[in-house]
C-alpha cells in the first residue's frame, strides 16, 4: 500500500531554494536514497519560515518539521538564515513549556553542494522524530472523538476548526480566514 | 426532612448555591454553600513572572480587582524587601480609598440596592436597580455620575478603570502629572458631597422605615461572631495597609499582628461536597458551622471593621460611625443587616480620605521605585470591600512564581454567611410561600455583599437555588424551586466534618 | 425594546461591571433594552430562561470562559434562544486568563489545589446528579462550543466598543456575522509612544526599570505585545507605562499571536552584527526572556493550543495509522 | 493586497510528467494524476510521456485553451530545470505564467525514494503546488524608466578607470573628486611592482583621456552632499567647492604661486615639501588648473592681499567665486572613494610619528620619486643625509588585533619589497633590512618579484615583528627578533619605514553615510554577497570598485572598476528596469507602522511611517519581513501566509485509497 505505515513519521520540510533546495536537487541528480517521509515546500529563505507555519504543521497532524538554510555567512539575502536561527530557538523553547519534544524542530544549514549531508540529515531526522512517537495533534483513529468532545460536537467542529484542520480548500478561498482568532 | 436549594442567588458577583436541610421536626439542621466550578489561578500562577501578579490575580475579580491588584503587590513588596517610596505609596492609597468608595456605592445602590431602597414585597421583575433608579430618581443620576468619576479617578491613577495595570514591587509604574492631580481632586470632592447625600438619604428615607428597623432588630439576623480587619495605628479602619486585628463576640481583642503573622493563626477546612474552603482561627479552632466564642468562625467585611475599630480616620464617618454605636447601643454589632449601615459609614471615610490624600503634593514625586532585593517570600493584605484579603506568594530567583496561597474576602465568610442563611430560613421556613423565604434567605446572603467570583477563585461559580424536599431515603418528596442544572442536596442528617 | 440577555460562564464578573463603565451613557442604553435575563443585575431565573421560545432574545451577550459542562449546558440554551449571540471579553473570546489552566491537565489541577486524590463527589447519601458538576478537560473558548456571531474582545472590554455594540445592535444597522468590535489595526496605530531604532538587544522586566515616557517600550527592551494586538483601547497599558499584554486579542491577519509575537522579538533581537559569532550572545539574550509562553499567551492559550496540556499525558490522542 | 484574492473560479489543470523511466520507474503516475486530479479545484489532469518536449507542451497549451484553465501544476523535475519552458508555454497559451507552477517529483521524490511511498509522496508535494496556485495573482512583471547616467564617486585609479568604462560604452557620466585633481594615491607613487613602470607616466594618459571625454563630466574640488531616490533613478546634491580660478581661463603660468607671500605644508607631498596659498597639486593634474586654498589664503580680500590677481595677465583670479550646489539625475552609483594609511601617530611602539626619520610608505614614495621633494634621491628628512643602514617595517598596523588592526592589507608585502629594491638601487653600499611576519606574495610574478629583491639585491628579511624603534643620537634604534634564529635584533638605523596598514579613505565613509551602505567593521564597504556579488552594494544601483571594498592592489582595483562599470551600465542600457513582481507587499488596511519589518530587510527596501511602505525594486522577495511581521499586514506576492498554511495542511492530510477519477 502506498499509504506510510502507523509507526511512520510525518514531516514537513521547509527548504530555501539558494542552499538547501539545491542541496535537495543535487541529491536527486546524484541518485541518493533517504525516507520519503518529509514532505518538501521551497520557500525563498529560510527567513520566510514563520513560527505560526512550524506549529500549523504539528496541529494539522505532522510529527516533526525540517527547515533547511543556508550555512551562516552564506544566505543568498544575507542575514535571512540567521533571523530564522533565532525564532526557531524561541519556538522551541516554547514547545518544549507546551510539552512538545523540541528535538521534532530542525533547523539545519545545507549549502548547495551537500547532497550527502541533505541525505544524512534526512535520514537522521526520520529517525529520531519516529523514536519520539507520533506528535501533539497526530490524526486520532477513525471515529475517536478528540479530547475536547465533552465540549460537545459542536465544540470538536470548531475547535479543531480554530486550530486549522479542517477544509483547507474552502479556507484558503476566503481571504485570511483561517489566520483569524476564532470567535 | 428537606433540603432547600436557592439558585441562582442573583444580584451579587460570581455564583454560588445554597443548601439547606432541616431535620425530622424540621427544624434547620445545616446549611450549606456551594460553589461548584474551578479556574485554578492557584495553579497556574506557578511559573508566571511575579510582577504580572498584581495583572493576573485581579481576574479573580472584576468588581474588586483593585483589592486584588494591591494585595499582590503588597505580597511582592515584601517578597523583595521593598521600601515603597512615599509618591508611589500615596499613589496606591488614592487609588485604593477611591476604589472602596466606588465599590461600597456599587453595592449599595446596584446590587444590593434593592434590598435597601424597595419594599420587600416589589414584585421579582422590578425589584433590581432599574426600580431603584425610578424610586430615586436624582440620587441614582448623581450615583451614576459621581461613580463614573470614582472609576475616573481609578482609571486615572490605575492606567484602566477595570484591572489596572499601575502597580509594581517597590512602588508604580510612572509618575503621576500634576495637571493630572488636578483633575483628580475635582473628582474626590464629588465623592465627598455624594458621601453626605447617601448618609441623608439612608437616615430619611431608610433607617426611618419600621421595615428596616425591624430588619435591623431581627434575632434571627443576629449572628455573634469573632471578627477580623485592618486597622491603622489608631485603631481606625485602614483599607490598603495596617495590622491585622481580631476580636472576640464580646469585643475583647484576640490578636493584632502584621500580615504573615495574621496569616498563621488561620487554618482552612474543607468539605468534600463543596470546592470552598472554611478558613477559621486555630484558637479557638474549628468546631463545625456554629458561632459564638467557643466556634473558630469569623467575619469579616464592613461590619467587621467597624467592629474591630476603636473609631473611625475622618471626621464626618466618625460622626456617622457614632450614630451608628448608638443606635445598637452595645459593641460588637452583631446585626447581620448592619452590614449596609457599616458599608455607609466606610463609604463616607472612603470618600475623605481619598479627599485629604488628593491635596497631598507629595502625590506627583518623581521617586516611584523602591529598590528591590532578592526575591523571596511575602505576604500581602488589604481590605478588600468585602473583608480581608491575604496573597502569600513564593518566589525563585528568577523572581517566577514557585507558589500561591491567596485567602479571599468572602471566603473568611462562607461559614458565616451559611449560618445567617440558616437562622433566616429557620425562621422562615415554616411559612408556606417559597418566594418569602427564598427572598429572605437571598437577604441574608447578599448583606455580605459576598463576592463569589472571589469566594471561587479556584472555583468559578455558577450558584443555582432550588428547593427540594428529600425524605430519609434521599427520595425526592417535593421540589419548590426555581428548576436548576444540577442542584446538590444535603443528606437527612447533619453535615459532618470531613478532616482533611 | 430589544429584549437582551447577559450571561457569565466562568467569569471574574469584570465583564459585567464594564456596562458601568459607560457611565451616563448606560442609563441610555437601558432605557432602550429589556433585560430578560442578567443574573448579575436583576432577579430573573434559569426557569424564566428557559421558558422563553426559540429566539426569545434578541441579543445575548456571554462572557467567561467555558469550563464546566454546567457552562456548556447554560450557553447551549442560551444559543437556541438567542438570535444574536455575542462572545464579550477575552475569556469567551479566547479563553482568557483562567485559559492558562489549560497548562495543567484537569487531574493536576485539581490535585493542586487541594491535594492528591482529590475528586470532587455527591455528600454521603446523594443522589449522583447531586455532584458538583464536573470539569472539561480544558478551558475552552465560547466559539468551541456554540457558533458565535460577533466579539467584543478585552478584559474587559473598553467602553468605547461597548457602545459601538450597542449602537450597531440597537440601530438595527448589524456588521457581517462574524466582526469583532475593535480596530483591524494593532495597537501601536493609537499609541503615543515613539518607535526610534527597532532592536533589542536585551530584555528587562517592568519591575526592573523606570522606562522612558516618550519611548517604544519593545525599543527599551520591554515585551510589549501591542504590534500583534488590536487598537481600540487607546493603548490604554503602554499610557500607563505599562506593556500591552494582549487583551484584545489579535490583529486580522496575524494567526496565532504569540507566534507572531514570538516571530517578532527574535527578529528584533541583535546582539552586534549578525553572524555565527554573534549565536552564543544571541541564544542567551532569548533565554533570558522569563516565562515565554505566560507572557504571548495571556489571554489566548486555549484558542491557539487546544487540549488541555498539550504535549504532555492528556494531550490529544495519538494518530493510528490503520487503514479502513 | 489585490481585490482577485479567492474571487477567481479555480479551474486547474494537473500535468504529471514520467521523464521516460525517470518518474515513472519509482512513481505510479497513473495513480498520481488520478489522486492529484482528485483535489478540489482541480478539473484536469494527465500525465505524459516527456512534457518538456513539443508534442508535451502542446498537449499543455491545447487543455490550458480548451478547459479554460485559471492554473496549472507540472509535476515534474526541478523549477530549476523547466519553470521558464513551461511558464512561457502557459503565456503562449495566454494563461499568465505566475499561475504556473512546478512539483517537484523527480529530484525531491523519484529519484531519491523507492517503493511505495514514493509516489505517496509524490501526491503530497503535488497537492501542495496545487494549493499554491490556488492564492497565486496573475503578475506582470515590475517596469520603470530610469536615468542613463552614471555617478562615480572617487577620481582614484578605480574610479577613472570605471568613468572611463562607463563613457566609452556610450553613457554619461559624473566623476566626483574631492581634491583639485583626480589621480588619488597612485600619482603619489614612484614606480610599480611588479614591472617598476613609472606609476604617473601610465596613469597620467588616462587622467587625460577623463579631461577630455565628451560624456564624461568632471567635477573636482567637489564632494557628495546627499542621496535620495532608488535604483535607476538617484537624485544626488553635489557641493562644489570654489577654486577661486577660472580654468578656462588659467594658462598654468604660475606667476600667481611666486606672487603669493604664503607658504603651507603641500598635501601632496605628504609635507615633505611646502606649497603656496594657491596651487596645482602636481604638474599633471586634472583638471589642469590652479586652486586658491581659502583655508590658507590671507582672506580672499583684496585689501589685505591681491598679488595673486594683480599678476594674473589672464585674470583667472575670482575672489568673488562662491560654491555651488548641483542636483543631478542619475541611474547607477559607482563608489571608488579609495583607501588611506593607518596614521603612524597610531603607532606607539614605533615612536608615534614624533621621530622624524621613521616616515610611511608614501612619504618614502615621494623620497623615490623623480618628480618628488628630493628628485629621487633618497635622502632621511631630519637632516638630508642618505640613509646607509634602512629598516622596513612590515604589517605595521596590520594583522595585529590585539593593539591595531585585525586585517592584511595585502600590498605591503609587494611594496616593501620594491621599496627594497629601488633603495638598493639609489644607494648601492646601503643595508635593506625587512622585518614582516611572513611574505605574501600572491599575484602574477609577484613571488619572483620578491625573490629577486631578497636574492639579487641581497636585503635582509628578518622574520619577526620589532617590538620598539626610538631615537638614539642621530639613530633610530630597532629592537626586534629573528625568529628563524631567535635571536634578538638591534640595528641602528638611519631611516625606517612603516608599511602602515591600509584603512578605507575618509571619503569612504562620507559616501557610505549618504548612500546608506553597509561596512565592515574596519569600515570597507560590504558587498552584496562575498562570493556572488562582489561588484553591488546591498543597495541596488551601487556599485563598489577599488580599495573602499578591500585592500588590493592596482590591477585588482581597475579590473574591480571596470566590473563595476559593466553592472552599471547593466542598468543604464536596459530601456526600462524590470524586476520580479513576486515582493513584498504591505496592506495598508492592516499595517499600524509598528515598523518591525524595517530593520529586517538587508537591502533598506522598507521605509516606515503611518503604514510600512515596500520599494518593489528593492526588494529581493527573501520575506525575512513578512515572517517578522506581528500583524499579519506585510504579505510576499504568491507565497503569501495563507497559501503556505494551506499547502502544508495538503501535505499533511490523508489520502483517499481509492479514487474514483
Amino acid at each position: 500500500m502506498d499509504e506510510p505505515g502507523p509507526s511512520d513519521p510525518r514531516i514537513v520540510a521547509f527548504l530555501c531554494r539558494w542552499c538547501a533546495g539545491s542541496g535537495a536537487d543535487l541529491a536527486g541528480t546524484s541518485r541518493m536514497q533517504y525516507p520519503p517521509n518529509a514532505i518538501p515546500i521551497r520557500v525563498n529563505c529560510s527567513g520566510r519560515v514563520e513560527p505560526e507555519w512550524v506549529v500549523e504543521a504539528l496541529k494539522a497532524g505532522a510529527d516533526g518539521v525540517f527547515i533547511g538554510g543556508c550555512h551562516p555567512g552564506d544566505c543568498h539575502y544575507v542575514s535571512g538564515n540567521y533571523k530564522a536561527r533565532r525564532r526557531i530557538h524561541l519556538l522551541r523553547r516554547v514547545l518544549a513549556e507546551l510539552g512538545i519534544e523540541p528535538q521534532r524542530v530542525a533547523l539545519e544549514w545545507v549549502s548547495a553542494t551537500e547532497a550527502a549531508r541533505f541525505t544524512r540529515l534526512m535520514t537522521d531526522f526520520v529517525a529520531q522524530v519516529r523514536a519520539l512517537g507520533p506528535g501533539p495533534y497526530a490524526r486520532p483513529p477513525a471515529g475517536a472523538e478528540p479530547e475536547l468532545a465533552t465540549a460537545g460536537p459542536s465544540a470538536t467542529a470548531t475547535a479543531t476548526a480554530s486550530s486549522g484542520a479542517a477544509r483547507p480548500a474552502e479556507r484558503a478561498a476566503e481571504r485570511a480566514a483561517d489566520r483569524r482568532a476564532p470567535w | 426532612m428537606k433540603t432547600l436549594t436557592i439558585d441562582p442567588i442573583t444580584r451579587l458577583e460570581g455564583h454560588g448555591k445554597i443548601l439547606l436541610h432541616l431535620d425530622d421536626q424540621g427544624v434547620l439542621a445545616g446549611a450549606v454553600l456551594q460553589v461548584p466550578e474551578l479556574r485554578g489561578f492557584e495553579a497556574f500562577c506557578l511559573g508566571r513572572r511575579a510582577e504580572e501578579m498584581p495583572q493576573i490575580t485581579e481576574r479573580i475579580c472584576g468588581v474588586c480587582p483593585e483589592a486584588h491588584h494591591l494585595a499582590s503587590v503588597r505580597a511582592l513588596d515584601a517578597a523583595f524587601g521593598a521600601v515603597v517610596p512615599e509618591a508611589a505609596r500615596l499613589q496606591r492609597a488614592l487609588f485604593y480609598n477611591t476604589h472602596i468608595f466606588s465599590d461600597h456605592l456599587l453595592h449599595l445602590v446596584f446590587l444590593g440596592g434593592p434590598d435597601l431602597f424597595l419594599p420587600e414585597d416589589t414584585p421579582r421583575a422590578g425589584r433590581n436597580v432599574l426600580g431603584v433608579l425610578q424610586a430615586f430618581p436624582e440620587l441614582g443620576r448623581e450615583v451614576v455620575g459621581v461613580r463614573a468619576r470614582a472609576q475616573k479617578v481609578i482609571e486615572m491613577i490605575g492606567g484602566r478603570a477595570i484591572h489596572p495595570v499601575f502597580a509594581l514591587p517597590g512602588g508604580v509604574a510612572r509618575p503621576l502629572a500634576a495637571d493630572e492631580l488636578e483633575v483628580i481632586r475635582g473628582h474626590t470632592q464629588a465623592m465627598v458631597g455624594l458621601a453626605e447625600s447617601l448618609v441623608a438619604v439612608f437616615h430619611e428615607r431608610i433607617l426611618s422605615q419600621a421595615r428596616f428597623q425591624a430588619l435591623l432588630c431581627a434575632p434571627e439576623a443576629i449572628l455573634p461572631t469573632h471578627y477580623m480587619g485592618l486597622v491603622d495605628a489608631a485603631c481606625a479602619p485602614s483599607f490598603h495597609e495596617g495590622d491585622v486585628r481580631v476580636v472576640a463576640p464580646d469585643g475583647r481583642e484576640v490578636f493584632r499582628l502584621d500580615a504573615a503573622a495574621a496569616l498563621d493563626r488561620i487554618a482552612e477546612h474543607s468539605e468534600p461536597w463543596t470546592y470552598a474552603k472554611f478558613p477559621y482561627l486555630k484558637e479557638p479552632g474549628w468546631t463545625g458551622f456554629a458561632a459564638g466564642p467557643q466556634s473558630g468562625v469569623y467575619r469579616v467585611g464592613p461590619l467587621a471593621r467597624l467592629n474591630v475599630a476603636d473609631g473611625m480616620a475622618t471626621p464626618r464617618a466618625q460622626a456617622e460611625f457614632e450614630r451608628f454605636r448608638d443606635w445598637f447601643g452595645a459593641r460588637p454589632v452583631h446585626a447581620t443587616f448592619a452590614y449596609h449601615w457599616a458599608r455607609l459609614v466606610e463609604a463616607v471615610q472612603a470618600a475623605e480620605a481619598a479627599d485629604e490624600l488628593a491635596r497631598d503634593d507629595g502625590l506627583t514625586g518623581a521617586d516611584v521605585r523602591g529598590k528591590l532585593g532578592a526575591p523571596g517570600e511575602g505576604v500581602g493584605v488589604v481590605e478588600a470591600a468585602r473583608g480581608t484579603l491575604f496573597h502569600h506568594y513564593r518566589l525563585d530567583e528568577q523572581a517566577l512564581v514557585a507558589g500561591v496561597n491567596l485567602i479571599v474576602a468572602t471566603t473568611h465568610n462562607t461559614a458565616g454567611i451559611g449560618l445567617s442563611v440558616q437562622h433566616m430560613a429557620a425562621a422562615v421556613v415554616h411559612e408556606g410561600a417559597d418566594e418569602v423565604l427564598l427572598n429572605r434567605v437571598e437577604m441574608a446572603f447578599r448583606a455580605y455583599d459576598p463576592c463569589l467570583a472571589c469566594a471561587t477563585h479556584f472555583l468559578p461559580g455558577q450558584m443555582p437555588l432550588e428547593v427540594e424536599v428529600r425524605g430519609p431515603d434521599g427520595a425526592l418528596v417535593r421540589r419548590a424551586s426555581r428548576a436548576a442544572p444540577p442542584a446538590l442536596s444535603v443528606p437527612a442528617h447533619p453535615v459532618k466534618e470531613v478532616p482533611s | 425594546m430589544v429584549k437582551l440577555a447577559v450571561y457569565w460562564t466562568g467569569a471574574c464578573g469584570g465583564c459585567d461591571v464594564s456596562f458601568l463603565e459607560l457611565g451616563p451613557a448606560l442609563l441610555d442604553v437601558l432605557a432602550k433594552v429589556e433585560v430578560v435575563f442578567w443574573p448579575a443585575l436583576v432577579d430573573a431565573k434559569v426557569e424564566d430562561l428557559e421558558a422563553l421560545p426559540r429566539n426569545g432574545i434578541d441579543l445575548t451577550l456571554v462572557n467567561g470562559t467555558v469550563r464546566t459542562e454546567h457552562n456548556v449546558e447554560m450557553v447551549r440554551t442560551l444559543r437556541d434562544r438567542s438570535r444574536l449571540l455575542v462572545s464579550f471579553g477575552a475569556c469567551a473570546h479566547m479563553g482568557g486568563v483562567p485559559g492558562l489552566a489549560n497548562l495543567i491537565s484537569r487531574e493536576a489541577l485539581l490535585a493542586e489545589v487541594y491535594g492528591a486524590g482529590f475528586r470532587p463527589r455527591p455528600p454521603a447519601g446523594g443522589a449522583p446528579e447531586d455532584a458538583p458538576t464536573a470539569l472539561l478537560p480544558a478551558a475552552v473558548p465560547l466559539s468551541a462550543v456554540v457558533a458565535v456571531d460577533y466579539t467584543v474582545p478585552g478584559c474587559p472590554p473598553p467602553p468605547a466598543l461597548i457602545g459601538d455594540l450597542f449602537d450597531a445592535a440597537l440601530s438595527g444597522d448589524l456588521p457581517p456575522r462574524g466582526h469583532v468590535f475593535a480596530h483591524e489595526k494593532a495597537l501601536c496605530e493609537e499609541c503615543p509612544r515613539t518607535r526610534e531604532e527597532r532592536v533589542i538587544s536585551r530584555f528587562v522586566r517592568p519591575h526592573e526599570v523606570l522606562p522612558d515616557p516618550e519611548r517604544c517600550l519593545l525599543d527599551q527592551g520591554i515585551v510589549c505585545v501591542g504590534p500583534v494586538t488590536r487598537g481600540g483601547c487607546e493603548a490604554a497599558c503602554p499610557r500607563a507605562g505599562m506593556p500591552c499584554t494582549g487583551c484584545l486579542g489579535p490583529t486580522p491577519n496575524a494567526g496565532d499571536p504569540g507566534l507572531a509575537m514570538l516571530s517578532a522579538l527574535a527578529s528584533l533581537v541583535r546582539t552586534g552584527e549578525e553572524g555565527e559569532a554573534a549565536f552564543a550572545t544571541e541564544d542567551e539574550l532569548l533565554d533570558a526572556l522569563a516565562d515565554p509562553l505566560g507572557t504571548l499567551y495571556r489571554y489566548s492559550l486555549p484558542a491557539y493550543w487546544p487540549g488541555a496540556a498539550v504535549g504532555r499525558p492528556g494531550a490529544p490522542p495519538r494518530r493510528d495509522g490503520s487503514q479502513p | 493586497m489585490p481585490s482577485t484574492r479567492g474571487a477567481r473560479a479555480t479551474r486547474i489543470g494537473v500535468f504529471v510528467c514520467h521523464c521516460g523511466k525517470n518518474i515513472a520507474a519509482t512513481v505510479d503516475v497513473e495513480r498520481a494524476t488520478e489522486a492529484l486530479t482528485a483535489q478540489d479545484g482541480v478539473v484536469y489532469g494527465t500525465h505524459h510521456e516527456y512534457l518538456c518536449s513539443d508534442p508535451g507542451q502542446e498537449i499543455l497549451k491545447r487543455a490550458i485553451r480548451d478547459h479554460h484553465l485559471t492554473g496549472v501544476v507540472v509535476a515534474a523535475c526541478s523549477p530549476s530545470m523547466h519553470e521558464v519552458t513551461f511558464r512561457r508555454a502557459a503565456a503562449a497559451a495566454d494563461l499568465n505564467p505566475y499561475l504556473l507552477e512546478i512539483a517537484n517529483i523527480r529530484e525531491q521524490a523519484s529519484w531519491v525514494h523507492r517503493g511505495p511511498g514514493t509516489t505517496d509522496k509524490a501526491i503530497r508535494i503535488g497537492r501542495t503546488m496545487i494549493e499554491k496556485v490556488k492564492g497565486n495573482h496573475p503578475l506582470e512583471a515590475l517596469e520603470v524608466s530610469h536615468s542613463s547616467r552614471c555617478l562615480v564617486i572617487g577620481g582614484g585609479i578605480a574610479g577613472i578607470q570605471a568613468a572611463l568604462d562607463v563613457a566609452d560604452a556610450g553613457f554619461e557620466v559624473l566623476l566626483v573628486e574631492k581634491q583639485p585633481s583626480i589621480a588619488g594615491h597612485m600619482a603619489q607613487l614612484s614606480e610599480t611592482f611588479p614591472t617598476l613602470d613609472c606609476s604617473q607616466c601610465i596613469l597620467t594618459p588616462k587622467m587625460v583621456e577623463v579631461a577630455h571625454h565628451p560624456r564624461i563630466r568632471l567635477l573636482a574640488y567637489s564632494e557628495l552632499e546627499s542621496v535620495s531616490g532608488y535604483i535607476g533613478n538617484y537624485r544626488v546634491r553635489i557641493r562644489r567647492k570654489p577654486t577661486y580660478v577660472d580654468p578656462d581661463k588659467c594658462n598654468l603660468c604660475g606667476d600667481c604661486v611666486q606672487a603669493c607671500p604664503v607658504r603651507v605644508p603641500s598635501e601632496f607631498e605628504l609635507g615633505l615639501a611646502e606649497r603656496a596659498a594657491i596651487y596645482i597639486p602636481f604638474p599633471q593634474a586634472v583638471p589642469s588648473s590652479y586652486t586658491l586654498d581659502e583655508a590658507s589664503c590671507l582672506g580672499l580680500n583684496p585689501l589685505r592681499c591681491d598679488k595673486c590677481s594683480r599678476v594674473c595677465e589672464v585674470n583667472a583670479i575670482d575672489y568673488d567665486m562662491r560654491e555651488e550646489i548641483l542636483e543631478e539625475e542619475v541611474g547607477a552609483i559607482v563608489v571608488a572613494t579609495g583607501f588611506d594609511l593607518y596614521p603612524k601617530e597610531a603607532m606607539a611602539e614605533y615612536g608615534r610619528g614624533t621621530i622624524p626619520d621613521v616616515i610611511d610608505g608614501f612619504e618614502f614614495e615621494r623620497l623615490l620619486s623623480a618628480s618628488g621633494p628630493t628628485r629621487g634621491e633618497v635622502r632621511r628628512p631630519s637632516d638630508g643625509r642618505v640613509p646607509r643602514e634602512i629598516v622596513f617595517i612590515q604589517c605595521s598596523g596590520s594583522r595585529d588585533p590585539e593593539l591595531h588592526l585585525p586585517h592584511c592589507s595585502k600590498i605591503c608585502c609587494m611594496y616593501t619589497a620594491k621599496h627594497a629594491l629601488l633603495y638598493r638601487h639609489a644607494v648601492h653600499d646601503g643595508t635593506a633590512y625587512v622585518f614582516y611576519i611572513d611574505v605574501r606574495a600572491g599575484g602574477k610574478d609577484y613571488e619572483e618579484f620578491v625573490n629577486r629583491a631578497m636574492e639579487d639585491e641581497r636585503i635582509l628579511y628578518l622574520r619577526g615583528k620589532v617590538a620598539k624603534v626610538f631615537q638614539q643620537g642621530d639613530k633610530v634604534m630597532v629592537w626586534g627578533v629573528d625568529t628563524l634564529t631567535g635571536r634578538r635584533v638591534e640595528v641602528a638605523a638611519d631611516l625606517v619605514v612603516l608599511a602602515q596598514a591600509m584603512v578605507p579613505s575618509d571619503g569612504t565613509a562620507d559616501a557610505a553615510r549618504a548612500l546608506r551602505l553597509a561596512c565592515s567593521s574596519e569600515g570597507f564597504l560590504k558587498e552584496a554577497h562575498p562570493k556572488l556579488r562582489p561588484l553591488e552594494a546591498l543597495t541596488g544601483g551601487v556599485f563598489l570598485a577599488g580599495a573602499a571594498q578591500g585592500p588590493k592592489d592596482i590591477p585588482e582595483a581597475v579590473a574591480q572598476a571596470s566590473g563595476a562599470a559593466v553592472k552599471a551600465v547593466g542598468i543604464l542600457a536596459a530601456p526600462m528596469l524590470t524586476h520580479s513582481p513576486e515582493v513584498a507587499e504591505v496592506d495598508e488596511a492592516l499595517c499600524s507602522g509598528c515598523a518591525i519589518c524595517v530593520p529586517q530587510c538587508p537591502y533598506g527596501a522598507i521605509t516606515p511611517g503611518t503604514t510600512a511602505r515596500v520599494n518593489e525594486l528593492l526588494c529581493e522577495s527573501c520575506g525575512t519581513c513578512v515572517a517578522a511581521c506581528p500583524s499579519g499586514a506585510m504579505t510576499l506576492r504568491n507565497m503569501s501566509g495563507t497559501q503556505v498554511l494551506s499547502m502544508i495542511r495538503s501535505a499533511l492530510a490523508e489520502i483517499p485509497q481509492t479514487v474514483e477519477a
